[in-house]
């Protein structure tokens, strides 16, 4: 499986994805340059965490306006995994491939340690390698981290089973403790815990192989390739 | 060249911590008649003349300066400045 | 400030309007010498930026001769961006600390942002990929509402500026005290890794090779940020509004990312950021470097702001810029790189023969100066140095063992006093694991990484008791050199080598100059005993206002190596069972520790000893018995004594307690800030081999499973506290007296 | 009560790194119109009335709400509303 990890101006933890998938789970991968970049070799897309294009304004909204995501959107319609990660899951909402909004934490700082993360979907081609409701560790580093979305949004995610995982204890003030979503057709997962960052334990957490080895099984089965 | 002002605020409805924590830093400093406080953007933009300003900047807000989901905003277009 | 820039040379004589940009009457004359004419108003700008003591370490120098600066594993000493030294498998660490004190009294969050980006320029200006930042703050009481305010914006710029550029801020220090009450200060050190052979330096080498300016475009901020560091915070400095500059630290990704490409190419020269003093101080040292000369057309330069005069061009500090030399004909290649992250790169000028420093604006010259004359020939000072008043009063004092009625309420006291309490509070708002590196964060005696690709890892710490420094400035030189190698050795580094941030009060006041000259004495045989040559450093003078300096402040930042991740050590109790060791006796020492603090509200008396052959040699002893296997947990003893230490040392939420007894006077015991002791946790299999080794170390009891803290002196129990109820105190201290009122 | 709108933005000459962003994107989504841009805070406070008012709000943002070393503000005072 052939992974392409977008990396905007301003996008930080594109080595730090490039070194989970390509060194630690042995995968292909390349960091794609927003600009010259053409999706369609690509099997899966990673949006990593960083601040592109500084965050000003609001967090991803301008990287949600650049041309590369257009193709982001037709990657997604062809049913193929797209995972956006903290900056990542910003640009998704800004770019309506995913609903609602990340705002400020609801203590206004920036936040950055391991957290315990709630399985509630692992139903979905992220996660089938985790146990419903299994408690897993990911670091978090966030300033604007705080899920937002009216009550029928939530609803709706609630009815359509689109809630991958919350926090424990919610650090952020986000809605219904919700810390990473999917789209309805399964294949758009944002989330704010950074698993590229727990893959391995020297580390403090692997917990975060799980995932990355549920997209790669996932694809395989599903496009009929062996195993190389 | 006009003077476009556009003011951003959050929604009805969505809550605003940073509001929340200036009315209270303004409380403890002893002002306490300061009951509530909402925090906003403003943008001052400098834009060359031409037609349909006014529906090109609304354009502009609701594609990118403002995300519709969390905030409302409004604009004004001042007369021609000097550039 | 200076408004009449088209002001003639003679009525800059006159008026001495140069006194305003900090220049002497003397050395006004000494540049009128050099030149052979007056010098004309952006002349004269440009010498009082180079030779402020920002620049040119006028004061300073004769002093930063004393360290140590070579070892056989260091490749680069003080003078470049920042030292280098060596790690072995053609890989070697970069690091240097900074200082923005000034910038974050008036504006903090601004200031300290600045002083992160300035730092990380410095390092990958070399060469370097930034992998991690630490730093080192100090305030005033946190019971002001100010200094709560300084804190909390420093954090927050500090936070600001390094979580969006992709360095992780991976531990640092704060301390508070009374004398940073108006004259906070803001160090920050950036650590880069690099391969041998892509170390670049900032040199002008090359007779007509073009000089590239890169990044930001200049506008007016900053003009005489190097003057406005070496000057006394006056009170209205908050109308020193150019000083202040606004940090981007996105363009700033951008400029390092785009650097650490064009070093692949042989077309790049040399390299150096624009930092305090700005394209003055980065062209002249180029050129000064290389022997060679340089000319620069400011008509070329990226322009933020309209109508800006030479003398502006000159001295501005907007942040994010870059100055390089590349080879003739190929600017092309170099500016495409920059161009690709969207940054500008045009040529401003040449390095010519003629060793002149010659500007020119609207096809005039503006200035024209000998190189050396501004880098090398600035002025040298010997101050006079006299022994402060205080310390042979302070020398003569008995010492007293503090009465204290209840050591229980004691410990808890001491484990809310902000400067021992937790600092997650600060920490918790800081990237510190982006990169993927961070083996060990923040929270424990020193920051470990590992280095990618390699079995290796790098320990990181920053230290400095200024009350001892101020007691007694050489033995708290000492201290200060020792405890930061005590925390890399506890976490099983051996230490490689140190820069160091002077922070000092007014230089020409001789009891401070004495304060600089005893301390950096002690630094320097603290270095020698332990082996940890000087690399890099930065002064900062002038830290006083209303006429009180602050504590001597002499930060080291100490780097050291794991030869294996294997070697790596918590600071905290690891499992019941295990036993717990002492190393290193206990005295009666309480001049300038936490507990006189509490107790008397002031510092006085004789700072506690110190022997730096018994400290090599216990740090030895210790790295061995870590090699070795033999270690679990090892901890330094510093502020508020033993107690402290085993209290933080079950505070890792794993549900341990202990069981101990110490011996002799309870106070002493267990508040002394005696030097050299490790608190150290050894499994029972490994206790013998361990003794064996470790001449010092003493039996103090066990580490338990019931997360209770027990004391007994001499076989009464003194202390017995739930663990979790300490930690709480221990932790919301700090949020506690933010979030209360005055 | 009295609404208290604050306008604070960035003093002239100082660099505002995030205008500069805002304006790059405008202009790269095709409104090349757009020649500059700052960008400002806008708070609105809900404020008791009482003697000085004015007054007392310019003290607040000299403590508070603006930094005078890199920002300028200035408010206005609406008539009472309703609370
Ligand atoms: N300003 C800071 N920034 C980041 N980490 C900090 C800061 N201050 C303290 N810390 C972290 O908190 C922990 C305790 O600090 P400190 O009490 O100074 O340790 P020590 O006494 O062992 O040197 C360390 O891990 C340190 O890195
Ligand atoms: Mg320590």
């Amino acid at each position: 499986m052939k992974f392409a990890v977008i990396v905007f101006p301003g996008s930080n933890c594109d080595r730090d994805m490039y070194h989970a998938v390509k060194e630690v789970l042995g995968e292909e991968a390349e960091l794609v340059w927003y600009e010259n970049s053409n999706l369609a070799d690509y099997d899966g897309i990673l949006l990593p965490g960083g601040f592109s294009y500084g965050d000003y304004l609001r967090s991803g909204a301008v990287a949600a306006t650049s041309t590369v995501i257009q193709q982001v959107v037709e990657h997604a319609a062809k049913g193929k995994p797209v995972l956006g990660v903290c900056n990542g899951f910003q640009v998704l909402t800004e770019a309506g491939l995913l609903p609602g909004a990340l705002m400020r934490n609801e203590k206004l700082s920036f936040m950055c340690h391991q957290e315990d993360i709630v399985v509630d979907n692992n139903q979905t081609m992220f996660t089938t390698n985790y146990l419903q409701g299994e408690v897993v560790r990911f670091p978090i580093a966030h300033g604007e981290g705080n899920y937002f979305c009216d009550e029928e949004t939530l609803a709706n995610l609630k009815t359509n089973n689109q809630i991958v995982f919350t926090y424990k204890d919610n650090p952020n003030g986000s809605v219904a403790n919700i810390a990473g979503i999917i789209n309805k057709e399964g294949n758009v997962l944002g989330m704010m815990p950074h698993p590229e960052r727990a893959v391995e334990s020297l580390l403090g957490s692997d917990d975060g192989v799980k995932l990355f080895q549920s997209i790669i099984q996932n694809w395989r089965e599903a496009y009929d390739v062996a195993s190389v | 060249m006009r003077n476009v002002t556009v003011y951003i605020t959050l929604k009805q409805g969505v809550l605003d911590p940073q509001g929340k924590a200036i009315q209270e830093s303004l409380n403890s400093l002893g002002y306490d008649e300061v009951k509530d406080a909402r925090v906003g953007k403003y943008l001052e933009l400098q834009v060359e003349d031409g037609p349909n300003l006014e529906e090109r900047v609304k354009v502009m807000c609701d594609k990118l300066l403002a995300n519709p989901v969390i905030e409302d905003y409004r604009f004004d277009v001042e007369e021609a400045v000097r550039s | 400030m200076l408004q009449a820039y088209e002001i003639s040379p003679e009525e800059i004589e006159r008026t001495k309007i140069y006194q305003e940009m900090g220049l002497s009457d003397q050395e006004f004359q000494a540049i009128e010498r050099i030149l052979g004419r007056l010098p004309n108003f952006t002349e004269t700008g440009i010498f009082s930026v180079m030779w402020s003591e920002h620049c040119s370490y006028k004061t300073s120098k004769p002093l930063l001769k004393k360290f140590p600066t070579k070892a056989p594993h260091v490749l680069q000493g003080p003078g470049e961006g920042a030292g280098i030294i060596d790690i072995g498998d053609n890989q070697a660490v970069v690091f240097k600390i900074e200082s923005h004190n000034h910038p974050s009294a008036v504006e903090p969050y601004q200031g300290a942002a600045t002083g992160v980006g300035g730092i990380i320029r410095d390092v990958f200006s070399m060469g370097a990929r930034p992998i991690a930042l630490m730093n080192s703050l100090r305030f005033g009481n946190l019971t002001n509402e100010r200094v709560k305010y300084l804190f909390s914006e420093v954090v927050n710029g500090i936070a600001g500026y390094g979580n969006c550029v992709g360095v992780p801020t991976v531990g640092g220090e704060v301390q508070f005290d009374e004398s940073y009450e108006d004259n906070p200060l803001v160090n920050a050190m950036c650590i880069g890794l690099i391969n041998h052979d892509e170390i670049q330096k900032g040199i002008a080498s090359g007779i007509g090779n073009t000089v590239l300016y890169a990044g930001a475009p200049t506008g007016r901020d900053g003009i005489h940020g190097a003057t406005f560091a070496s000057d006394d915070l006056a009170e209205d400095s908050d109308k020193d509004r150019p000083a202040v500059q606004v940090g981007d630290p996105f363009m700033e990704k951008l400029l390092i990312e785009a650097c650490l490409e064009v070093i692949h190419s042989d077309a790049l020269v040399g390299m150096q950021d624009m930092g305090a003093a700005g394209l003055t101080s980065s062209a002249s040292e180029m050129a000064s470097k290389a022997g060679t000369g340089m000319e620069m057309d400011l008509d070329s330069v990226p322009q933020r702001e309209q109508n800006m005069n030479a003398y502006e061009l000159m001295l501005s500090e907007s942040q994010e810029r870059m100055l390089m030399v590349v080879k003739k004909g190929r600017e092309q290649e170099i500016i495409d790189v920059f161009e690709k992250y969207g940054l500008q790169a045009v040529a401003v000028g040449q390095v010519v023969e003629e060793k002149f420093f010659r500007i020119k604006q609207h096809g005039e010259v503006q200035a024209e100066i000998p190189v050396d004359a501004l880098a090398e020939e600035a002025p040298v000072y010997h101050m006079p140095s006299v022994e402060a008043r205080y310390f042979q009063e302070f020398q003569s004092l008995e010492t007293e063992i503090p009465y204290v009625e209840n050591h229980a309420d004691m410990l808890k006291r001491l484990l809310q006093q902000p400067t021992i309490a937790s600092k997650e509070w600060v920490y918790d708002q800081y990237d510190s694991m982006v990169q993927t590196n961070t083996i060990v964060t923040p929270g424990s005696d020193a920051a470990v990484l590992r280095v990618k690709g390699t079995d290796k890892a790098l320990a990181i710490t920053t230290d400095c008791n200024s009350r001892y420094i101020y007691l007694d400035p050489e033995t708290g030189g000492k201290i200060a050199v020792a405890e930061a190698a005590r925390n890399l050795v506890c976490s099983g580094a051996r230490p490689l080598g140190l820069t160091d941030g002077l922070n000092f009060g007014n230089p020409t006041n001789p009891e401070v100059f004495w304060q600089m000259e005893k301390s950096i004495e002690g630094m320097r045989a603290a270095c020698t005993a332990l082996g940890t040559p000087v690399i890099s450093g930065n002064v900062s003078l002038y830290n006083q206002s209303k006429g009180k300096a602050i504590f001597p402040t002499p930060i080291v930042g100490m780097v050291g190596l794991h030869e294996s991740v294997e070697h790596i050590t918590p600071s905290h109790f690891q499992q019941a069972g295990d036993c717990i060791y002492v190393i290193g006796e206990t005295k009666a020492e309480f001049a300038g520790s936490e507990l006189q603090n509490i107790t008397e509200g002031t510092y006085r008396g004789k700072a506690p000893a110190i022997d730096l052959e018994v400290e090599a040699t216990r740090q030895q002893q210790l790295l061995e018995a870590i090699q070795r296997g033999l270690v679990s947990s090892a901890h330094d003893v510093a502020e508020g004594g033993l107690a402290v230490a085993l209290a933080e040392s079950v505070f890792n939420g794993k549900g341990l307690g202990i069981d101990v007894e110490v011996q002799g006077d309870r106070t002493v015991a267990l508040f002394s800030e005696t030097q050299s002791r490790f608190l150290v946790s050894v499994k029972p299999e490994h206790s013998v081999a361990f003794e064996e080794l470790v001449t010092d170390a003493v039996p103090i009891g066990m580490v338990t499973e019931d997360d209770r803290l027990s004391l007994k002196a001499s076989g009464t129990r003194v202390i017995e506290e739930k663990v979790e109820d300490l930690r709480k105190l221990w932790k919301g201290a700090i949020p506690c007296l933010l979030k209360s009122e005055a």
